[in-house]
């Protein structure tokens, strides 16, 4: 039994991943011809068209994938071929696996068995989200080596400094987060932030690390490698960076990791900074507004609202990440590593310390 | 349950999405092979040389030195972290040292110019 | 966890051993240096295996040391090798020879 | 059986498979891959024994970092796969010899040590919380003088790096 729950739960991490990746495909296309003010993929249609209507979201998140997967799967005769079908899977796996440590609801009660809405609950999650985007840089490291290319040489090896420079800066900001919670469990902190401020505010992670907050977004925007980021597969320079050699299914894959990356950041940025699943005011038996006034909600009802508030601040952050990819311009390499290096490192560095000393000084006060 | 029989149960799951997917291209798209298509691409241009063989600035390797470097800084950071409340000052006290000598790394790598690309 | 200590010792030990095989066969100083990480990553696992038997935490807080070792050691044994090779064009022990250049 | 044991048993398989790989495997970047799956089994082994943060450090240290550096350096260089092994017969049965000898010698004297008898311990051993308390009381001199060796790599590699630059 324990075993078929946590298939189960397993299955809808995967899913909700899965999910939301093909739905950012969609809102990237839409959303960009929002931005660009032009119409966008319209022309997807079942039949050649004959539907009097179009078909929209379903259509572009139907047609896309299809085509990518149908297509001619080329491995250049230069290739190391096992390494050259590794790159791929080494790309998406760590990724996948990362959404099951994200709590996406509180531990729910049915017949009698408590169920976490958390497909893996890791005491060390936030370690674990570390250690698995950190296993991305094996997938451009790989792909750009094996392709035996020098525009993916060149991409890969560009993309993989970018990476594990950023990556620093997200560890500095998940370690400050640790500071004010004081524990690495992803479900923990969600719980947590259901507290609130003051009777009124909400105690999302936000307001105790805003600074951490930016950093981990901006890391977490460049991690993905998306604009202002994509140095690694600068279409102008590099042609298609480390998948330039990639076909098919195998580059969908790479393009799906660079969405799931969104979709984690977004993800993770929710349960850290915005209080995860967590509604405001809505505890297990309904709201409990400041002002006294209370609504009883079932408890059923209360874990949708909980699971569906999750997806949407999900989604608010995809959007965001998504506004900032198509308003900015990419920046130069050395203008890149300059501010990994420069301006994020010690800004997180001056955040740990700051935190660490404001949270013993506060803590001071409060016993007092 | 344990929590990392569900990761195993998870990885399984994840491993096999992310196989299928793999293959997904080799089962469902055709194949028409021709030696043009099995080049490298090199926008248009027969390949010249090999890429092997080539070398690259040693600024990339820097910066994996240096990420090393901050990274087992970063990893001793989160065990204080987690139990930083009940260590106290003193606590505090000690990874400020530690964070101040390597502070000194830093302010000396930036100094030096080795965070500099040019 | 039901399977006793010593199984992962001796484990550790032929990791240990074959490292040790790694560090003396190969010629290529890069793959040496790879074994001796295998041959680190074996000392861990003796390390924690022992504080579990001792009930005593310090086996693992000695491995966050041996880390930290592992990670100067390469750093630094890269940056040789690297410095080397700009001046030799090999990653061949046998030619690398002298530390002196 | 246990599923300890197995488990024991599947770690076992591929650590010593995966570790034999990256030493014997002519292409250094195969070398450096069956490195990481090695590193990968420790860390499963870290697990087993109850080291949970140690587990999830070693992924992050070993394979995010140290194994990457490798590849970079091997990418760097471009290097070719090392030409087959010519002569030097005798070199090579020594070195089996003594990596025999010596993976018997400490096998042995982890076998024949007082029998592990499966411990029951403590239900938060290995705890970060736990670990944090041991790393920075009593091994405070240590950690304080990690800093300083993590000093000397910083700057040591950026001299030796900036040399040919």
């Amino acid at each position: 039994m324990d075993v078929i729950i946590s298939f189960c739960t397993a299955l809808v991490a995967l899913l909700i991943c899965l999910q939301v990746t093909v739905l950012l495909l969609w809102i990237e296309r839409k959303g960009s011809a929002l931005i660009q003010d032009r119409v966008g993929a319209n022309r997807a249609n079942l039949f050649g068209g004959l539907l009097p209507f179009n078909l929209g979201i379903v259509n572009t998140m139907m047609a896309d994938p299809l085509k990518l997967l149908t297509k001619e799967d080329i491995v250049p005769a230069a290739a190391d071929r096992l390494l050259h079908w590794l790159a791929p899977w080494v790309a998406v796996f760590p990724l996948f696996l990362t959404f099951a440590v994200v709590p996406f609801g509180d531990v729910i009660v049915v017949g009698g068995r408590e169920i976490n809405l958390q497909a893996v609950a890791l005491s060390g999650g936030i370690l674990f989200v570390l250690a698995m985007v950190s296993l991305g840089v094996y997938g451009v490291i790989v792909g750009g080596w094996a392709s035996n290319s020098r525009y993916a040489f060149l991409g890969s090896v560009r993309g993989s400094a970018q990476m594990i420079s950023y990556e620093i800066a997200m560890g500095l900001a998940l370690v400050s987060v640790v500071l004010t919670y004081g524990t690495l469990d992803l479900q923990e902190i969600a719980r947590l932030q259901g507290r609130l401020m003051w009777g009124v505010v909400p105690a999302w992670g936000v307001f105790y690390q805003p600074i951490a907050f930016v950093l981990l977004f901006i890391a977490g925007i460049a991690e993905s490698k998306r604009a202002p980021f994509d140095l690694p597969e600068a279409e102008s320079e590099l042609v298609a960076g480390f998948q330039t050699e990639y076909s098919g299914s195998k580059m969908s894959m790479f393009m799906m990791s660079d969405f799931i990356e969104v979709a984690i950041i977004a993800a993770l940025t929710t349960t850290l900074f915005f209080g995860g699943w967590q509604v405001p005011f809505l505890y297990r038996d309904g709201f409990h507004f400041p002002g006294g006034l209370t609504v009883a909600i079932p408890s059923l009802i209360v874990t949708l609202l909980q699971i569906v508030s999750f997806l949407v601040k999900v989604f608010v952050f995809c959007w965001i990440q998504i506004l900032i990819r198509w308003s900015l311009p990419r920046l130069r390499y050395d203008q890149l590593m300059a501010f990994g290096w420069k301006k994020l490192l010690p800004v997180g560095l001056a955040n740990v310390a700051a935190s660490a000393v404001l949270g013993l000084l506060l803590e001071g006060w409060t016993r007092t | 349950m344990n929590p990392y029989a569900a990761l195993l149960i998870n990885a399984a799951l994840c491993g096999l999405v992310a196989t299928i997917l793999l293959f997904m291209s080799r089962i469902l798209g055709r194949r028409r092979p021709s030696k043009v298509k099995y080049e490298i691409f090199e926008t248009g241009n027969p390949p010249i040389g090999s890429l092997r063989g080539t070398r690259f600035p040693v600024k990339f390797y820097l910066t994996a030195i240096l990420f090393i470097i901050f990274d087992i800084e970063i990893v001793f950071m989160y065990p204080w972290a987690v139990a930083y409340r009940e260590l106290g000052w003193f606590g505090l006290a000690e990874m400020a040292a530690f964070m101040g000598i390597l502070a000194v790394g830093l302010a000396y790598i930036w100094r030096v110019g080795a965070l500099e690309w040019d | 966890m039901q399977a006793p200590v010593n199984y992962y010792l001796v484990l550790a030990a032929i990791l240990f051993a074959i490292g040790a095989f790694g560090v003396l066969l190969r010629r290529n100083v890069i793959v040496i240096l790879m074994s001796v990480e295998l041959m680190l990553n074996a000392v861990n696992v003796t390390f924690v295996a022992l504080a579990r038997k001792a009930q005593s935490v310090d086996g693992q807080v000695i491995v966050f040391f041996v880390m930290t070792v592992a990670a100067a050691e390469v750093a630094i044994g890269l940056a040789i090798i690297l410095a080397n090779f700009a001046q030799r064009r090999t990653v061949n022990a046998d030619e690398i020879g002298l530390l002196r250049w | 059986m246990d599923p300890d044991v197995i488990l024991f048993w599947v770690v076992a398989v591929l650590s010593v498979a995966s570790a034999l790989t990256a030493v014997l495997h002519r292409n250094p970047v195969y070398c450096a891959l069956a490195l990481v799956m090695a590193l990968f089994q420790v860390a499963v082994m870290f697990v087993a024994l109850d080291a949970h943060l140690i587990a999830l450090l070693q992924v992050i240290v070993y394979a995010g970092a140290i194994v990457v550096l490798f590849l970079f350096v091997i990418m760097l260089l471009s290097l070719e796969p090392d030409a087959p092994p010519r002569g030097r017969y005798g070199m090579r049965a020594a070195s089996i010899m003594i990596a025999v000898v010596l993976g018997v010698e400490i096998g042995t004297a982890a076998l024949i040590s007082e029998p592990g008898a499966p411990f029951r311990v403590p239900f938060d051993f290995g705890s970060t919380r736990m670990v944090a308390q041991s790393l920075f009381t009593e091994h405070l001199l240590p950690f304080e003088l990690t800093s300083v060796l993590l000093l000397v790599a910083m700057i040591g590699a950026v001299v030796m790096a900036r040399r040919r630059a």
